[in-house]
């Protein structure tokens, strides 16, 4: 009796597994899925949660237009996204596109939030031939090992604040800089490269510090900076209370400097900050402009219900979004092979600047200057032509 | 009955890649990760009573110095072996002035070395790449990584059975109980308890090594996060502690909810999970598998093994 | 067998013990008693090597066991009870038995053998078909009884009774009373402290008489019973209120 | 010398902030002796529900601190009535390991829920009062006032246990549960009130939080850590040793992060350890 049902059990599990793998077949696609996942929890939650609500509707506007034309089938397809959450880790991530990596359906990666989940992402990519296309991530931890299956959107971390420099080289009236790093991954790289260009330019720094996520206490920092008087503070953290964190205890310690940059400024950064953020110079992944892709791009913010400013990496969205359908028209078809060809070697312009891939898999869009002014954020770029002009404190 | 039951699991398991399934696949090597720290915490927290919430420190440094040592072209096997040594010499380290503090006082300061450890590995920036992490080589190694994770959780499976079997196993349980009467019953408690954390903290130590070579990547607040050093021993006491069935039960469990809630509702399923291991504190303290028919029905096909 | 010399101890200020001397002889069966407070247990502490002494000597077997802890003096051949049982709860009777007999000895009897042992003590004080069941679901009389089987699996020349038949009714003390005769009769020596009279009286070769830290009296029962100081340290306790010992 | 006066007044200021909350933590566990692993989440809901009256209302935000004070301890009372209540009875192991359970599920559930309803990001109360200036020195006033209050806090609840039936009752459950109980001490009901009052501590912490730095729903586990921490650095259970505990990782973190900001954090962690070591039972532990 026992020996039979474990007889009986092998062969069932011998059959599925010969069966298993043929129970897949092809039909004509009558939609693009493109699979992703997105910090729905987690800590990075509060950066990018919202950002399920504007994929889905950039697809929803394509959707309207009739969707993407695919040259292969003659006709447009609609577009939709299969979202998971992959709760801020990595290990999720990579378990999740896994599961899409299985749906033939799929056919296309948008990279989750940032570098290191984006890593382990990337080799599920490469392992199953998925084309990816990576949304914020640029460290350079990313693009050491050549992987033909994923191409980024963004400039090198380092180059991320090289638009800041000729504003005070133009403008004049500081020389001395200090920098307030948190200590992660993208913020470190985008400071280190913002002060070589500072040093080039013949500004000085006069106070670096990296200090760990979890810092609640500056005033040791504080009391640095007020003998080291600088007249630019900048602040990168990846992390809103940081930055708030410093800001607050800064004004509780009297120090004015003439100009402050935040490299990661939000709504709830201006909020918490009150008028004391007035002026606050910062970068967002947008600058005012009347190409169709800025309409579509403030048309898609209005309906998922917040602006640029609010979340700032709702800008490198829509790049990515745009990247895809370009190249999914471009190449005519669905073949993964053939997209991600086109992907390497396409140049195009979106919200009309250059969009193309650097031979290692970088992007070639930035961050441009913006300012809080009136409460709100402000694109102040390009430097003399913009609506609103960039202010000193 | 039980050796059936266990037999078709494990040959199940072992032919399991055959089916090509590689979402599962991943899913089988995450929960086989979690079974193991399970399984290993509850050797020294179900077995002797110390609730060591510092677990995941054995985890972290197996995971940094496999990685750290494989970056130098030391051979995998070395390397693996090199992540297990280094968390049991930690252990051995840590046992001695730890094992002084008792009850809560222990579980905090374990957990403080938790903390301790990710500080120091994201200050010593020179040797572990602080923030910027630690990488290591690529490689299209799926199959590999599931048979090795199996692998780990068989092991650990069967170490804990022959301690519930060993005198050994027979001391940890009296330290558990009544650690002064079983000093003076002449069993030498802080040579068990030791022992006991060396058992636990090497395969916590080898599945770091394991966790390193499977995401590729690692920083200090993966490997020593608060989150991440909660669930292995919520997973352990939501089966049921001091059962060798029972971290299994609990992982199995808490990661199947998890994984439903999470690829069914995008919002609330972390509230959702919450509830759940609320709901389990609150009602059976004991764990899953001291539930009456839970309880019965495994005493029944002999997989109820308890200490 | 045992003989201890001058032996005191204090707690910070308090002075729980002060110059005690007294000798157990091989083979036989030597009752502790005094009124609550007189330092009993702590002496049992002592001597099982749980405190240590604050001076004094204890010598076991003519060895110096002063400053030796209780897991060494237990495999030297001395086992206890507790005042209050303190068995391993969540553990079976067996399994309890099985830590004096696999831990408490200088041989270190496999598990079979050690196995087999145990069902043996089980058997001679009753126990055997509670072999099974966890320690805390034992009647008071039994766990009683186990706590003399885990002490006499480590195979004591020198069991330390204390209070074995405290909390017990009139015919399960008889009971035990019986049992003791016989672990004795066995070759066991025994030092037992005892609350009820008629227990000591009977069993006991000598008895000691503590009172405030300090002996007062030691003799054959009688002797003692009759012995006037004693007397006034029991007419004394009645008035008192009863409170904790101190452990 | 300057330099160290104000890394010292720095670092008791900030101490002083972690002595609120850690305080609130230490008084649950010498009373219920449960580990709360939810205290951070009570932190959070208190700043939270000041950040949202401010919002709504632009009052002042200690004054909305007040008011929401009966708020949160009714929420620790219920908290302690529906959720650690049935856990009381049980054995000391088990009781330690469901209340971790417990506490944990909360923890989750409390903070995905809030994000899931106020939002993930980050939450600060635009409220500044001007600091006081000496030279180079500074003092700030929001500070002062939160070592201020912690201070009364201290006498207060120390006389609070000293003088009315509720705080002796507490203190005898405190030291001897079983005793309270045979004394006619409704013990169950003690330690609901204990909740309510240290939920109240946490949520006036989250008010300061709140101002001075910012909240938001998944920072409950890691402040709950550090003030484990803390109450374990002063000794479970001791009042004075939660104030102390505070102020010694406030000191140590300020005085070190001056010389090196990463190994600020680590110092504060690597002194309680050492100090365990010492002292197995933390500072003023029994």
């Amino acid at each position: 009796m026992k020996r039979k049902m474990s007889v009986f059990c092998l062969v069932f599990l011998m059959a599925v597994a010969i069966i298993g793998p043929d129970l897949t077949w092809a039909e004509d696609p009558k939609e693009i899925k493109i699979g992703a996942t997105i910090a729905l929890s987690g800590r990075f939650k509060g950066i990018v949660g919202t950002f399920k609500t504007l994929g889905n509707e950039w697809a929803g506007l394509i959707n309207e237009r009739g969707g993407i034309y695919v040259k292969e089938y003659g006709k447009k397809l609609p577009i939709k996204f299969e979202i998971y959450d992959d709760a801020s880790k990595p290990e999720n991530a990579r378990k999740y596109y896994e599961k899409m990596a299985t749906d033939p359906s799929i056919s296309f990666f948008m990279g989750p939030f940032s570098s290191f989940i984006s890593n382990a992402a990337t080799t599920v990519a490469g392992k199953h031939k998925i084309p990816m296309q990576m949304v914020c991530a640029n460290d350079a931890v990313l693009f050491e090992k050549p992987n033909y299956w994923r191409v980024g959107v963004l400039v090198p971390a380092e180059d991320e604040w090289e638009r800041l420099v000729p504003i005070y080289k133009k403008k004049g009236g500081v020389k001395t800089f200090a920098t307030i790093t948190m200590d992660t991954l993208h913020n470190k790289g985008a400071i280190k490269g913002f002060e070589e260009d500072l040093k080039k330019n013949g500004f000085e720094v006069v106070y670096s510090v990296v200090a760990p996520p979890p810092t609640k206490n500056f005033a040791p920092m504080i009391i640095k900076l007020r003998k080291a008087k600088p007249d630019v503070v900048c602040i990168e953290a990846l992390s809103p209370a940081f930055t708030i964190g410093f800001l607050k205890q800064m004004r509780e310690a009297g120090y004015k400097p003439k100009e402050i940059i935040v490299g990661h400024v939000t709504k709830h950064v201006i909020d918490a900050l009150g008028p004391y953020a007035e002026n606050i110079t910062g970068l967002a992944y947008y600058y005012d402009g009347d190409t169709q892709d800025h309409k579509d791009f403030l048309e898609i913010l209005r309906r998922s219900g917040f602006t640029w400013g609010e979340y700032m990496e709702s800008g490198i969205r829509f790049w990515a979004y745009t990247r895809i359908k370009q190249a999914i028209e471009k190449a005519g078809t669905l073949d993964r092979k053939k997209i991600m060809d086109t992907l390497w070697n396409m140049k195009t312009k979106i919200m009309g600047l250059d969009s193309f891939v650097t031979p290692e898999g970088y992007g070639a869009l930035g961050a441009w200057p913006c300012q809080v002014q009136g409460g709100k954020f402000v694109s102040i770029w390009p430097l003399d032509k913009a609506v609103k002009l960039h202010n000193y404190r | 009955m039980n050796r059936i039951i266990l037999g078709i699991v494990l040959l199940f398991l072992l032919i399991f890649p055959v089916f090509n399934l590689p979402y599962l696949n991943t899913f089988l090597i995450i929960l086989f990760m979690y079974i193991l720290l399970a399984e290993s915490y509850d050797i020294l927290g179900g077995y002797t009573g110390y609730i060591n919430m510092g677990h995941i420190a054995f985890f972290g440094i197996g995971a940094y110095t496999f990685g750290l040592l494989w970056n130098t072209g030391l051979s995998l096997y070395l390397s693996f072996l090199a992540g297990t040594l280094a968390a049991v010499v930690f252990a051995i380290l840590i046992s001695f002035p730890l094992f002084r503090l008792q009850g809560a006082y222990f579980s905090l300061a374990a957990f403080a070395l938790v903390k301790l450890m990710e500080h120091l590995t994201l200050n010593l920036s020179s040797i572990t790449h602080g923030s910027d992490g630690l990488k290591v080589l690529e490689g299209n190694r799926m199959i590999p990584m599931y048979y090795l994770s199996l692998l780990l959780v068989v092991a650990v499976v069967v170490v804990s059975f022959l301690i519930t079997r060993s005198r050994f196993g027979l001391a940890m349980a009296s330290v558990r109980e009544e650690e002064e009467i079983a000093f003076d019953f002449g069993v030498p408690v802080q040579r068990i308890k030791t022992t006991a954390m060396v058992i636990s903290a090497s395969f916590a130590g080898l599945m770091g090594s394991f966790y390193t070579w499977y995401t590729i990547f690692i920083n200090p607040s993966m490997v020593f996060g608060t989150e991440m050093a909660l669930m292995p021993i919520a997973m352990a006491m939501l089966g049921g502690s001091g059962v060798i069935i029972g971290p299994v039960i609990g992982a199995v469990f808490l990661l199947i909810v998890e994984e439903t809630l999470w690829t069914r509702f995008a919002y609330l399923h972390t509230a959702a999970y919450g509830l759940v291991i609320l709901l389990v504190g609150l009602f059976m303290p004991g764990g899953l598998v001291r539930l009456r028919p839970v309880r019965r029905f495994l005493i029944r096909v002999g997989l109820f093994k308890e200490l | 067998m045992l003989v201890v010399q001058e032996l005191s101890k204090t707690f910070g200020g308090l002075t729980a013990l002060s110059g005690i001397d007294f000798q157990v002889e091989q083979g036989s069966i030597t009752g502790i008693i005094g009124p609550n407070g007189a330092g009993k247990t702590t002496m049992f502490n002592l001597i099982s090597g749980t405190f240590l002494p604050t001076s004094g000597s204890i010598r076991f077997k003519g060895r110096d066991i002063t400053r030796i802890k209780s897991d060494k003096v237990c495999r030297i051949g001395m086992s206890r009870t507790y005042q209050n049982a303190r068995p391993f709860e969540a553990l079976s009777v067996l399994q309890n038995v099985l830590i004096g007999i696999s831990y408490g000895r200088k041989d270190r009897p496999n598990i079979k053998r050690a196995e087999s042992e145990a069902m043996d003590i089980l058997r001679f004080l009753d126990l055997e078909r509670h072999a099974p069941v966890l320690a805390d679901q034992l009647s008071p009389l039994n766990k009683k009884r186990l706590e003399l089987a885990r002490a006499l699996g480590t195979q004591p020349e020198l069991l330390l009774l204390d209070e074995i038949a405290a909390g017990l009714i009139p015919s399960e003390t008889l009971e035990m009373m019986e049992v003791i005769k016989q672990i004795r009769s066995r070759g066991t020596t025994i030092l037992m402290i005892e609350h009820i009279m008629k227990a000591v009286m009977d069993l006991s070769d000598r008895v000691i008489v503590l009172n405030y830290g300090v002996k007062i009296a030691e003799g054959k029962p009688q002797e003692v019973s009759s012995n006037p100081k004693v007397i006034e340290a029991y007419l004394g306790e009645e008035v008192e209120e009863k409170g904790e010992e101190t452990p | 010398m300057e330099i160290a006066i104000q890394l010292v007044i720095a670092g008791i200021l900030q101490g002083g902030l972690y002595a609120l909350a850690a305080f609130g933590l230490s008084l649950i566990f010498g009373v219920s002796n449960v580990l709360n692993l939810a205290h951070g989440e009570f932190l959070m809901l208190g700043g939270l529900f000041c950040f949202l009256i401010f919002s709504a209302t632009g009052l002042n935000p200690f004054l909305i601190g007040l008011m929401i004070l009966p708020f949160a301890f009714f929420l620790g009372y219920i908290f302690d009535r529906f959720l650690m209540r049935p856990l009381a009875g049980k054995k000391e192991h088990i009781r330690l390991m469901s209340s971790i359970l417990v506490t944990l599920g909360a923890a989750l559930c409390i903070g995905d829920v809030t994000s899931f309803l106020a939002g993930a990001e980050e939450k600060g109360v635009d409220y500044s009062m001007p600091s006081f200036f000496w030279g180079d020195l500074y003092i700030s006033y929001l500070r002062l006032l939160a070592m201020v209050m912690i201070a009364g806090l201290t006498v207060g609840i120390h006389y609070y246990l000293k003088k009315t039936y509720t705080g002796r009752a507490l203190r005898a459950t405190t030291q001897n549960i079983r005793g309270a109980m045979l004394v006619g001490v409704d013990t169950s009901r003690i330690r609901s009130v204990t909740f309510g009052i240290g939920s109240m501590l946490a949520s006036i912490a989250g008010v300061f939080y709140v101002v001075l730095l910012s909240i938001s729903p998944d920072m409950g586990l890691t402040v709950t850590i550090k003030y484990l921490c803390i109450i374990v650095l002063g000794g479970l259970g001791s009042l004075i040793g939660s104030l102390v505990g505070g102020v010694i990782l406030g000191l140590t973190e300020s005085i070190v992060s001056y010389y090196n900001p990463h190994w600020g954090q680590t110092a504060a962690f690597l002194i309680l350890v050492l100090i365990l070591l010492i002292r197995p039972k933390g500072l003023f532990g029994k």
